[in-house]
C-alpha cells in the first residue's frame, strides 16, 4: 500500500460532465488559421509584396478592431481565440491583390464593428463578418475592388502594366472565348488548378485551398455538406452556360465553399440545413454571375444565403427522437 | 402609442418646441415615421428639402385641426384628419414641384409619401385636437423641427462620408466611404446615430438603467 | 443503431474524413483487464437508511447490538426495501453519518467484531427455486433490499410489478456499460455469466414474457460469449433468451438508447420503458435477483471500479455496502499526488464528492478519482453554432438553442427544443468546444420550465 | 390610433348620422377646394418652371444666348401605315402653328401642313422622341437630341448638343443607375466633356480606350467643362494632342464607358439621317 | 367497296397536297429572339424564297425609320435564319423586322410573361422595398419582431397591396387622368387604401370571424403605412398599364413579405445577443437592416435579358 494515504478532503467539486474534449474553440479557429496558410503563401509568392500589404493591413484591422470593440464593450480581451485573425484573413484573401491596404484595413474595421461586434460578438452575428467586409469595400471603394487585380507573377518581372482583369470579369466583359484567351487556351484549366492566374490573393490556387480543406476535413472540423452543395448549386446554374468548367474553377468558389459556407456561426447546424444552404450558395452565385450585376457572385451569394440561415435552422431540424416506431 | 399626452395646462412655446427637437425627437426617440424619410437623406439638401416639407405639413396640419376641431365629428375624426393631412401633402407637393423642380425630381414620390407617416396624425391626435391654436402650433413647429433637424443630420452625417461634401460643396477629394451614400449605408448612419442618442441619454441618466427608450416605444 | 443517423447520413460521414462527433471514448484499460478482488472486511461500514429512492427503512436494532453479516437491521418502510448488515460487527450508531448523495443521512454504523463473537449467516439454496411463483419471487426480492444496481437504486420489485393495463413481451438486461473508465458489470459478466443468465430467466418469469435481450457493448464481446455460453449450458425451458451486441458509444447504456438499439422501439419522450412493453434490468441487479431467489441471500455487496488517474492502483473491487470509500481507496493504492477529484459512479453522469469519508452505497457502480480542475475551470465562451452538441445528443434536443434562452434569461421559451426531455447524458457538454456547461444548463431550463408548468396548472386549477 | 376606427360601434341615431355626412363632406369639400385653388395657382408655375429648366438645359448646353429661338421637333408613329411625322413648333409655344412634316419609312416625303399648336395630335401617334433646333437669323445654330443606351445595369439616358455641322458641342447623362463610384461615374463632366469637339465622322469611328487618362488632361477636361471663354484656347495643345485619340473609359467601367459612346453614335448618327431629311421642310419654321 | 375507298384516299391525298401548298405559300414567322450581342434567330413555318441581307430590315422601336445594317444572313436549315447585325441588340427591348419577299411584319420582343416577370424579380429583389427604398419602415420594424406575426402581416399585406394596387390603377386611368385632376391623386390613392381596408375587414368579420381575429390587426395597421401608398404613386409615375401595374404589387408585396420573414427570423435570433447597450432595440435593427441591404446589393443589376 503505497501512496498517500486517504482520505484527503476537500477535494474539487465541479459539475459534471466530467470529462471533456480536448477540441476547443480558440483551438478550431487557430486550425482554420493553420489551413489557410499555404494558399495565403501561395497568394503572396504569385502576387508579390502587395498582397502581404493587403493580407497584413485587413488582419491587423480586424484584430485591431475587435480589441478596441472588447474594450468599449468591457469584455474580455477576446483577440487570443483567433476569430478575428481567421476574418481578417479571409477578407484579406478575398481582395485583389493591388487593394490599397489601407482599404484593406478599413474593410477588416467595419467586418468586425459591424459584421461581428455589434451583435455580441463571436457567436452571435448572423453574416459572415468577412463577407460583410468584402461587400462594403465593394460598397466603399468600388473602383480599387474592381480594378485592383494583378497578373500572376509580374511584380517580379517588374513589367510595365501589372494589372489586368480576372478571367470573370472578362467574361462579363467579352465573351467566353476572351476568358479562355487570358487563362491560356483550354488547357488553362492546369494553371486555374495550381493558382496561376488573375484573381483574389487566396482564391486562385484550388490544389492548395483543398489541402487546407483536406486538414480541416482530417480533423474533423469542417463538414463537406455546404461544399458539396456550393459545387451542385453552381455547377447546375452554370451548365446551360457552356462555361461551367470555368465557373468551377475561376473565382472564389472553392476558397467560399470550404471556408465561408462552412463558418460555424453563420451557417446553418444541421446537415439537411448545410446542404441546402451551400446549394443556395452556389445557385445565387451562378445567378449574379450569369444574370447579375457583378462578374463575381460568391460574396454577395453567401450574404444572401446567410440572411436564410435563421429561417434554415427553422426548417431544418435534428431528428427529434419521436414515438415514431413505438407499436402502440 | 407612446407619445406622451400632456396633461393640465398646455406648456410653454419654448419647451414645445425643444420637446419636439430633443424628448419625442420623431426620428431619434418615438422611431415614428422616420420611413422613407430616411431613404432620400443622401445628402444635407435632400434633407432639408424633405424635413421642411414634413415641417409645413405638420404644423398646416395641426393648426386646420385645431381651427376646425368644433366642425369635426369625433366618431369620423380620423379619416377627417387623414383628409386633412392629404390636403396639405398635396399642396406641398404641387407647390415643391413648381418651385423647386431640381429638388424636386430627387425626392418627389417621398413627398408624397408624407401623408402615411404616423407622427403627423398622432400628434393631431393627442395635440392639436385638445389644445388651442398657439401651443398647436409650436407643438407642430416643435415637431416639424425635430423632424427637420433630424433629417439634416442623417444627411449631413451621410453626405460627408459617402461623398465628402456638405450640402454639395466637396470638402475633401473624391469619395471617403461611398457605402454611407448607398441604401446600406443608409440604415447603418441611422442604427449609428440612434445609439449615439442612447448612449447620451444614458450618459445624462447618469447610468440609472433604462434601456433605450426608443426602443420600447415603437408604435405597434 | 442506437443512434438517430440514418445509414444513408453515415455514409456520407464517411465521405466527409471527419470522425463525426466525438464521443468520450471508453478509457476502461486500467481495469478492464482486472478480475474482481473481494475486499477484507473493513472495520467499520455506514449503512444508510436511504440507498434506494422511496421511504427510508427503519432500523430494527439497537446501538451496542451484536449483528451477523446478512442478518435485516432496519425493515422496509412504504415503498422502501430493508437493510442489512454487510459485516460481523457491532451496532456503533444511529445517527446522521456523510451521505454520497443526500449530503447527510440516518445510517446505521457497525464496527467490525472477530470471527470469535459472530459469524456470517448462512444462505442455503432454495431445492424449489426454479417453481416459485411470481408473488413469491418479488417477496424475496424485496426482502433482499435490491435495488437497480446499474445506479439508479429503484427498488427492483417495484419496478417488476407493473403497474395496472400495463403489458411486457420483452425483457431487457443492460449490460452495455458506456460509461468511460467502469468495468464493474463487464467483470460481473465475465465473472458469473451463470448468475446473470438464471436471474434474467428469473425476471422473465416475474413480468411474465417470453423474450429476454442482453445487450452487451461492442468492445465486450468477450462478455457476451461468456453470456451466451452460459445461457446454452442452462436447460431449455421455454424462454428465448438472446445476448446481443450493441454498438460502443455513449450513452448506450442508457435506458432508451438500449431499449431502440435492440428493439427497434423509441420510448416516447419523458415515459418509462413500458410505454413501448419493455422492462429494463442491469446485470449486476439481475445476479443480485438470483441470489435473492435461490439463496434468499439479501444484497451485501456490489462490484464497484475504483479508477482514474487519481488512484494508484485502479481495480474492480466487490465490497461490502457500507464501506467507506476511503477504505475502497486504501484497497487500491491509495491516491495519487495528482487526484482532486473524486466522482461517485462514471465521469459522464456521475457527480463529484467533496470527501472520501462516505459510504458506498447499493447504487454506486464506480468511483473516478480525477486530476485538474475540472472541465470547466476556464469559464466558457459564447456558443458558436457548431452544430456538435446536436449530433451528439442521442435524442435529437437542441442543447445549444436552450442554453442560448438560458444565458438570456429566457429559460422557459426553451421547451421546443426539448429541455424537458433531456436525461443530462452529458454528451453534449463533453463535446462543446466552447466549454460551455451545457447539463447546467439544460437543468435551469428544465426547472424553470417546470415551475412555469406548476404556476400554470395552479392558475387553471 | 388608426385602431381607433374598428372599435365596435353603438347605433347611431339619425340626427348623428346626419352630423357625421356632414362633417366628412364639408371636410372632402374644403380639401377639394383647397387643392383645386392650389393647383391652379401652382400649374402655372410648374409648367412655366419646367420648361424654363428645358430650355435653360438646351442654352446651357448650345451655349446660346438669351433670345435664341427654339424649336421642339416631335416624331411620332404611324402604326400601321409605315409612317412618321415630325410636328415643329417653337418650344413651349402655346398659340401659333405647328409644321408637320410626314415622311414614309423609308423617307420618301409624304405629306406636309401647318395646323395650329393647340390642336393636339392624334391620339393613335406613337411617341418616338423629341429634338431642338436653335435657330439664329433663320439658319440651325445647334441640335439638342435625346439618346439613350444599355448601360452597365439599366437604360441610360443622355443629351447630346452638336453644332450645325453634327460637331458635339455638349453631352449629358441624364438618366442613370449604374454603380455610384463605378459606373455612374459617365455622368462626370471630365467624362463626357471628352465627346465634346468631336465631328460626326470621328464620333463613327469613335473607340474607347482602358488606358489611364492623362492626369493633365483630366484636370482640363474639368476645366473646359465649365466652359470658360477661353478654355479652348488655354489647353489648345492639349485638344489637339487628345482630340484624335479613343475615349478613355471610367476606371473599373469599361462597360458603362463604351455603352455611353455608342449610345453618342447611334443619336448622332440618327439624328443626321433624319436631319438630312427634314431640314429642308422645316427651313419656313427657323 | 374497296373502288370507293380507293377514291376516298386519292381526294383526301390531293386536299392536303393542296393545302400543304397553300399554307408554304405563306410563310409565317414562327418565332424570333434576339441572342446577345448581336444575333436574331428566327423561325419560318416554310423555307424563305430570299435569304439575302436585303430581303430583312430590322428596326428598333424607337427608331423605326432607322434600319439597323445586317452583316451577315446564315440558313440554319430550312425554316430557320439566323441574322447577325452590325450594332448590339438587346434582349429585352423591341424590334420589328420587316421582310420584302414575301411581304410580312414581325414584332420581336420578349414574351410579356418574361416582362412581368422580370418586373416582379426587380420589384420584389433588385429594388425591394425595405432594403432599397426604405417604404414600410414603420411595419417591418414593428411587426418583424416575432415569425408568426411577420408572416401574417406579409400575406395581408401583399393581398392589400394587390388589391388598392388595382383599384387604384382603375381610378387613376378611367377617372383622374382622363379629367386632368392628377392633383387629386394622393388625396384619392390614401382613400381607395382606406376603403379597401375597411372593405376587407368587414368582409373578413363577416365571412371568416377567426381568420378576423388573427388578422383584423394587421389589417388596421396597413392603413398608415407608406409602401401600399407607394406602389399606385410609382404606377401613376410610371403610367404602368394594368399588368405592369398588377407585377408591381405582386412583387413589391412578395418582396416585402419575404423581408418581413427573413427579419423575423433573424431577429428572433438576436433576441438572445449579447448586443452593446447603446445599439439595444431600434439601432440593431436598423443595423441588421443595413446589413441585409448590403446583401441584397447582390441582386443588383440582376437581369434576365442578358
Amino acid at each position: 500500500m503505497s501512496g498517500t494515504p486517504a482520505p484527503r478532503p476537500p477535494f474539487v467539486v465541479t459539475p459534471g460532465p466530467h470529462l471533456r474534449t480536448s477540441e476547443s474553440t480558440a483551438g478550431i479557429m487557430w486550425w482554420v488559421n493553420a489551413a489557410l496558410l499555404p494558399t495565403t503563401a501561395w497568394g503572396v509568392w504569385v502576387f508579390g509584396p502587395p498582397a502581404l500589404e493587403v493580407i497584413l493591413g485587413a488582419v491587423a484591422g480586424a484584430v485591431g478592431a475587435e480589441a478596441l470593440a472588447n474594450r468599449l464593450m468591457k469584455q474580455r480581451l477576446t483577440v487570443k481565440n483567433g476569430s478575428a485573425v481567421c476574418t481578417g484573413l479571409l477578407l484579406a484573401l478575398t481582395l485583389p491583390p493591388l487593394v490599397p491596404w489601407w482599404a484593406a484595413l478599413i474593410g477588416g474595421v467595419f467586418a468586425i464593428l459591424f459584421g461581428k461586434m455589434i451583435f455580441g460578438g463571436l457567436g452571435y452575428n448572423l453574416f459572415n463578418p468577412a463577407m460583410i467586409g468584402r461587400a462594403f469595400m465593394m460598397a466603399s471603394f468600388p473602383v480599387a475592388m474592381t480594378i485592383g487585380w494583378s497578373i500572376p507573377r509580374a511584380w517580379y518581372s517588374r513589367l510595365e502594366a501589372i494589372t489586368t482583369a480576372t478571367p470573370l470579369g472578362v467574361m462579363r466583359e467579352h465573351d467566353l472565348q476572351a476568358a479562355l484567351h487570358l487563362i491560356g487556351g483550354p488547357e488553362g484549366w492546369f494553371r486555374l488548378l495550381i493558382g496561376l492566374r488573375p484573381g483574389s490573393i487566396g482564391e486562385v490556387s484550388v490544389v492548395l485551398i483543398l489541402l487546407g480543406a483536406l486538414v480541416l476535413l482530417a480533423r474533423g472540423i469542417i463538414r463537406l455538406y455546404a461544399p458539396l452543395g456550393v459545387f451542385f448549386g453552381l455547377a447546375l446554374m452554370t451548365s446551360f452556360s457552356g462555361a461551367a468548367w470555368l465557373h468551377m474553377l475561376s473565382g472564389g468558389v472553392w476558397l467560399a465553399a470550404f471556408f465561408m459556407a462552412t463558418d460555424y456561426v453563420t451557417a446553418p447546424v444541421t446537415r439537411p440545413g448545410q446542404l441546402v444552404f451551400g446549394v443556395l450558395i452556389g445557385l445565387l452565385t451562378g445567378l449574379i454571375r450569369m444574370w447579375g450585376g457583378y462578374p463575381e457572385g460568391i460574396c454577395f451569394a453567401i450574404l444572401i444565403a446567410n440572411a436564410m440561415v435563421p429561417a434554415l435552422d427553422l426548417w431544418f431540424r435534428p431528428g427529434r427522437v419521436q414515438t415514431a416506431g413505438a407499436p402502440s | 402609442m407612446s407619445t406622451v399626452i400632456h396633461p393640465g395646462p398646455a406648456p410653454g412655446a419654448r419647451q414645445l418646441i425643444l420637446n419636439g427637437i430633443f424628448a419625442e425627437n420623431p426620428v431619434f426617440r418615438l422611431a415614428l415615421s422616420l420611413c422613407p424619410a430616411v431613404a432620400v437623406t443622401t445628402t444635407v439638401l435632400n434633407g432639408l428639402l424633405l424635413g421642411v416639407a414634413v415641417l409645413f405639413v405638420q404644423v398646416l396640419s395641426s393648426v386646420t385641426v385645431t381651427l376646425a376641431k368644433r366642425l369635426i365629428h369625433p366618431r369620423v375624426r380620423i379619416p377627417v384628419y387623414t383628409v386633412i393631412i392629404a390636403v396639405w401633402v398635396s399642396a406641398i407637393d404641387m407647390s415643391l414641384a413648381a418651385f423647386a423642380p431640381a429638388l424636386y425630381a430627387q425626392v418627389g414620390l417621398y413627398v408624397k409619401l408624407i401623408v402615411a407617416f404616423a407622427i403627423i396624425i398622432s400628434r393631431l391626435e393627442v395635440f392639436a385636437s385638445r389644445q388651442p391654436l398657439v401651443p398647436t402650433f409650436f407643438d407642430g413647429l416643435g415637431m416639424g423641427l425635430g423632424f427637420l433637424l433630424a433629417l439634416l443630420m442623417i444627411g449631413a452625417f451621410r453626405e460627408l462620408l459617402g461623398s465628402g461634401s456638405f450640402a454639395g460643396i466637396p470638402l475633401v477629394p473624391g469619395k471617403p466611404l461611398l457605402f454611407f451614400a448607398l441604401p446600406a449605408g443608409g440604415f447603418f448612419s441611422i442604427a449609428l446615430l440612434m445609439a449615439l442618442f442612447n448612449w447620451i441619454e444614458r450618459r445624462n441618466q447618469g447610468g440609472r438603467a433604462g434601456p433605450a427608450k426608443s426602443a420600447g416605444g415603437h408604435g405597434v | 443503431m442506437s443512434h438517430r443517423e440514418t445509414r444513408g447520413v453515415q455514409l456520407f460521414d464517411l465521405l466527409t474524413l471527419g470522425r463525426g462527433p466525438s464521443h468520450p471514448g471508453p478509457r476502461k484499460e486500467a481495469t478492464a483487464g482486472r478480475p474482481i478482488e473481494a475486499l477484507p472486511p473493513p472495520a467499520e461500514v455506514v449503512l444508510p437508511l436511504v440507498q434506494h429512492l422511496g421511504d427510508p427503512a427503519v432500523p430494527v436494532v439497537k446501538k451496542g447490538e451484536l449483528v451477523r453479516r446478512g442478518q435485516k437491521i432496519a425493515e422496509a418502510a412504504g415503498s422502501g426495501v430493508p437493510l442489512h448488515a454487510t459485516i460481523n460487527g457491532k451496532v456503533k450508531s444511529i445517527d446522521k453519518q456523510a451521505h454520497p448523495t443526500l449530503v447527510q443521512a440516518q445510517a446505521i454504523v457497525l464496527t467490525s467484531v472477530a470471527e470469535a463473537e459472530a459469524t456470517e449467516l448462512e444462505f442455503p439454496e432454495d431445492p424449489a427455486w426454479r417453481a416459485l411463483g411470481s408473488e413469491e419471487m418479488l417477496a424475496r426480492i424485496r426482502e433482499a433490499g435490491i435495488v437497480g444496481l446499474g445506479g439508479a437504486a429503484f427498488p427492483t420489485f417495484r419496478k417488476l410489478r407493473l403497474p395496472p393495463g400495463v403489458t411486457v413481451d420483452t425483457l431487457i438486461i443492460n449490460g452495455a456499460e458506456c460509461e468511460p473508465y467502469l468495468t464493474s458489470d463487464y467483470r460481473l459478466m465475465l465473472a458469473e455469466p451463470r448468475a446473470i443468465v438464471e436471474g434474467a430467466r428469473l425476471l422473465a418469469r416475474i413480468v411474465g414474457v417470453q423474450r429476454i435481450l442482453i445487450g452487451v457493448e461492442s468492445d465486450k464481446r468477450d462478455a457476451a460469449s461468456a453470456l451466451e455460453v452460459a445461457a446454452g449450458e442452462i436447460a431449455a425451458d421455454g424462454l428465448d433468451l438472446q445476448v446481443r451486441v450493441v454498438p460502443a458509444r455513449y450513452p448506450q447504456g442508457a435506458e432508451k438508447q438500449l431499449v431502440t438499439a435492440l428493439t427497434g422501439r423509441v420510448i416516447p419522450p419523458r415515459a418509462l420503458p413500458y410505454a413501448v412493453h419493455v422492462v429494463v434490468q442491469n446485470v449486476a441487479t439481475a445476479a443480485a435477483v438470483h441470489d435473492a431467489v435461490r439463496f434468499r441471500r439479501p444484497l451485501l455487496d456490489r462490484v464497484v471500479t475504483v479508477t482514474g488517474p487519481g488512484v494508484v492502483q485502479p481495480r474492480n473491487v466487490r465490497a461490502p455496502i457500507g464501506t467507506l470509500l476511503a477504505d475502497l481507496v486504501r484497497f487500491c493504492g491509495g491516491l495519487t499526488d495528482q487526484a482532486t477529484r473524486v466522482i461517485s459512479g462514471g465521469p459522464m453522469m456521475g457527480r463529484a464528492l467533496p470527501r472520501l469519508d462516505v459510504p458506498l452505497v447499493k447504487g454506486m457502480n464506480g468511483l473516478v478519482l480525477l486530476t485538474g480542475r475540472g472541465p470547466f475551470e476556464e469559464g466558457y465562451g459564447p456558443c458558436i453554432q457548431c452544430g456538435r452538441c446536436l449530433d451528439a445528443c442521442p435524442l435529437g434536443l437542441e442543447p445549444n438553442q436552450v442554453s442560448v434562452r438560458v444565458e438570456a434569461g429566457r429559460a422557459t421559451e426553451s421547451a421546443e427544443f426539448g429541455a424537458l426531455e433531456c436525461y443530462e447524458c452529458g454528451a453534449c457538454a463533453y463535446v462543446c468546444p466552447s466549454q460551455r456547461p451545457l447539463v447546467q444548463f439544460l437543468q435551469v431550463a428544465k426547472s424553470a420550465l417546470r415551475k412555469q408548468r406548476e404556476n400554470l396548472a395552479a392558475v387553471t386549477r | 390610433m388608426s385602431l381607433n376606427v374598428i372599435q365596435p360601434k353603438p347605433r347611431l341615431s339619425g340626427r348623428e348620422l346626419v352630423r357625421i355626412v356632414l362633417s366628412m363632406s364639408v371636410a372632402c369639400l374644403a380639401g377639394a377646394a383647397v387643392l383645386g385653388l392650389v393647383y391652379l395657382g401652382t400649374d402655372r408655375y410648374r409648367r412655366a418652371s419646367a420648361e424654363a429648366a428645358e430650355r435653360g438645359a438646351i442654352h446651357d448646353m448650345l451655349g446660346l444666348e438669351a433670345d435664341a429661338r427654339l424649336l421642339e421637333v416631335r416624331q411620332y408613329l404611324v402604326p400601321g401605315a409605315r409612317r412618321v411625322v415630325y410636328r415643329a413648333a417653337p418650344l413651349g409655344a402655346t398659340s401659333g402653328t405647328a409644321h408637320e412634316v410626314t415622311f414614309t419609312l423609308d423617307g420618301a416625303l409624304a405629306g406636309e401642313r401647318d395646323v395650329p399648336v393647340a390642336v393636339p395630335v392624334g391620339k393613335e401617334l406613337t411617341p418616338l422622341g423629341r429634338m431642338f433646333v436653335a435657330a439664329r437669323a433663320g439658319q440651325p445654330a445647334g441640335f439638342v437630341v435625346q439618346g439613350e443606351t444599355r448601360g452597365y445595369k439599366a437604360t441610360i439616358r443622355l443629351f447630346v448638343a452638336m453644332k450645325p455641322d453634327f460637331e458635339i458641342v455638349d453631352m449629358r447623362v441624364i438618366e442613370l443607375q449604374d454603380d455610384p463610384g463605378l459606373g455612374a461615374e459617365v455622368a462626370q463632366p471630365w467624362f463626357r466633356e471628352q465627346y465634346v469637339g468631336r465631328t460626326a465622322e470621328e464620333i463613327a469611328r469613335l473607340d474607347v480606350t482602358r488606358d489611364p487618362m492623362p492626369e493633365d488632361w483630366k484636370q482640363a477636361l474639368v476645366a473646359l467643362a465649365r466652359r470658360a471663354p477661353d478654355g479652348p484656347a488655354r489647353h489648345r495643345d492639349l485638344l489637339q494632342r487628345e482630340r484624335t485619340r479613343p475615349i478613355y473609359a471610367v476606371t473599373g467601367a469599361t462597360i458603362s464607358s463604351r455603352a455611353v459612346t455608342e449610345g453618342v453614335r447611334k443619336t448622332v448618327d440618327h439624328f443626321r439621317r433624319r436631319w438630312w431629311l427634314l431640314a429642308p421642310h422645316l427651313e419656313g419654321s427657323l | 367497296m374497296s373502288r370507293a375507298r380507293a377514291w376516298l384516299t386519292a381526294a383526301l391525298a390531293a386536299l392536303s397536297l393542296a393545302a400543304g401548298t397553300a399554307r408554304a405559300a405563306e410563310v409565317r414567322v414562327l418565332s424570333a429572339r434576339v441572342v446577345a450581342p448581336s444575333e436574331l434567330r428566327l423561325r419560318f413555318s416554310a423555307p424563305l424564297p430570299r435569304a439575302d441581307a436585303e430581303n430583312f430590315r430590322l428596326t428598333h422601336a424607337q427608331a423605326p425609320d432607322i434600319p439597323i445594317p445586317v452583316s451577315r444572313v446564315r440558313l440554319a436549315d430550312g425554316n430557320r435564319v439566323v441574322l447577325t447585325f452590325e450594332q448590339r441588340l438587346m434582349p429585352a427591348e423591341h424590334y420589328r423586322l420587316e421582310l420584302a419577299d414575301p411581304p410580312l411584319a414581325h414584332d420581336v420582343r420578349p414574351a410579356a410573361w418574361a416582362l412581368l416577370l422580370s418586373v416582379m424579380i426587380a420589384a420584389a429583389f433588385i429594388n425591394n422595398f425595405v432594403f432599397t427604398r426604405y417604404l414600410g419602415l414603420c411595419i417591418f420594424f414593428g411587426v418583424s419582431k416575432k415569425r408568426d406575426t411577420a408572416i401574417g402581416m406579409g400575406i395581408v399585406f401583399t393581398l392589400v397591396m394587390i388589391f388598392t394596387a388595382m383599384v387604384s390603377w382603375s381610378l387613376d386611368t378611367f377617372v383622374l387622368r382622363p379629367l386632368q385632376l392628377g392633383f387629386f391623386q394622393i388625396l384619392v390613392f390614401i382613400g381607395v387604401v382606406a376603403s379597401v381596408v375597411q372593405f376587407l375587414d368587414t368582409m373578413l368579420r363577416k365571412t371568416h370571424p377567426v381568420l378576423h381575429r388573427k388578422w383584423g390587426i394587421y389589417l388596421m395597421l396597413i392603413t398608415t403605412n407608406c409602401i401600399i401608398l407607394a406602389v399606385p404613386l410609382l404606377n401613376a409615375q410610371a403610367s404602368n398599364g394594368p399588368l405592369d401595374s398588377l407585377a408591381l404589387a405582386i412583387g413589391s408585396g412578395a418582396g416585402f413579405a419575404l423581408a418581413l420573414f427573413l427579419m423575423s427570423c433573424a431577429r428572433e435570433r438576436l433576441e438572445y445577443a449579447r448586443v452593446p447597450q447603446p445599439f439595444q432595440g431600434l439601432p440593431i435593427a436598423f443595423a441588421l437592416a443595413g446589413l441585409f441591404a448590403l446583401a441584397f446589393m447582390g441582386f443588383s443589376g440582376l437581369d434576365f435579358f442578358r
